[in-house]
């Protein structure tokens, strides 16, 4: 189990090749699905041409939340491991914001539990976006 | 008894404080503190509200040393 | 949208980080979701050890399969592109045998499309494993 | 006419055949091929047919230069 909150810009691939490598010495050969989700930064939201986006996050409360649904994943589901990496702070165009991954035995329990990860991340985990527009306004993201 | 109260994002703009600490003598809940640092505004019914980093409500009793944090829905991911 | 078959091992990893540099020429800041499907060889089936795997296929039916399939689910759902390598040919432990990804705007299409696609893959692609268990006896995985 | 019949997997193993040209002068259905090349056996209701590489029935009818394949259910991925 891995969670990662970073104000780095981030490859989601180079991540995953990294992280497979560490579960591959205790895992090889036991798993036999992953499923993976990666968000990525859009050039619009809700109608508008969005120039970047800041991301403020609750320290400490953020990475025991995260950790919180990681651990309820693992127990609901056949899984063998999972993985979060979000980033805060600056954003630009066509940077990874988040990347979760889940291994398991076979496919469904991948899939649920990965999208079980984004949708608890997305509506409970504290993480705020702040968007800046094409003239320069900035808003808050609606949640 | 000291607690450390704690805004996020476009709350912390509105309420114009990103964190500050108050000393009270009885045992307050979480909408008593609300209302003490905003001169007595109602408290939205769409803000959350954490205890030591863990979701809260507005009833909760808080201790010395406690950590209360308020913020708008959230929207990461 | 992409199609391979392939008797080459490969790393899912570098070929969606080689495969979204050609995406985002067109598609850099439209799409916010991906979602990826990775299936790998495990060192068990159906309570035996598996020692290595042989996959054959029927040559042109099945790239036409998934080619259809992948215009079905452009159609469907509001995806941007999909990607669909498989492995074919002698396989070993760990290695990966599919790799299915679909890129959209939101995360349920991403999630759903990809989903659907290795259902399909699995039910009605013209693939067929052959298992050599450990006291190399071989056997056809049953459908 | 002329059509290739193609076997997959364990049932390549089982008919002893991977492909085969057969001959024929009236129009045919897929079981019949099927009958007229594993000398008159029942096609398995589990068995599988494509002509010309799409998905088709027992029933199809085929003609001159088309390719039919039987195979086991599938087992890919």
């Amino acid at each position: 189990m891995k969670i990662e909150i970073t104000a780095n810009a981030f490859n989601p691939w180079q991540q995953l090749q990294s992280y497979e490598k560490i579960l591959n010495d205790k895992y090889a050969g036991v798993y036999g699905a992953a499923n993976i989700f990666v968000g990525t930064m859009r050039n619009y939201n809700e109608g508008d041409t969005v120039q970047s986006l800041f991301l403020e996050h609750y320290a400490g409360m953020t990475e025991n939340y995260l950790a919180k649904v990681s651990k309820i994943a693992l127990e609901r589901w056949e899984i063998i491991d999972t993985l979060i990496i979000h980033r805060v702070g600056e954003i630009h165009l066509g940077e990874t914001i988040v990347l979760i991954a889940t291994w398991s035995g076979h496919r469904q329990a991948a899939f649920e539990s990965c999208r079980f990860l984004i949708e608890e991340l997305k509506s409970h985990a504290p993480f705020w976006k702040r968007e800046t527009l094409q003239n320069n306004s900035v808003r808050w993201v609606k949640g | 008894m000291t607690i450390t109260v704690k805004f996020f994002a476009s709350l912390r703009e509105q309420v114009g404080k990103t964190e500050t600490q108050i000393e009270f003598s009885d045992s307050l809940t979480v909408n008593k503190i609300w209302q003490q640092v905003t001169a007595n505004k109602v408290l939205p019914k769409h803000i959350l509200v954490a205890v030591n980093q863990e979701y809260a409500s507005q009833d909760t009793t808080v201790k010395e040393g406690d950590e209360v944090a308020f913020f708008p829905p959230v929207t990461g991911g």
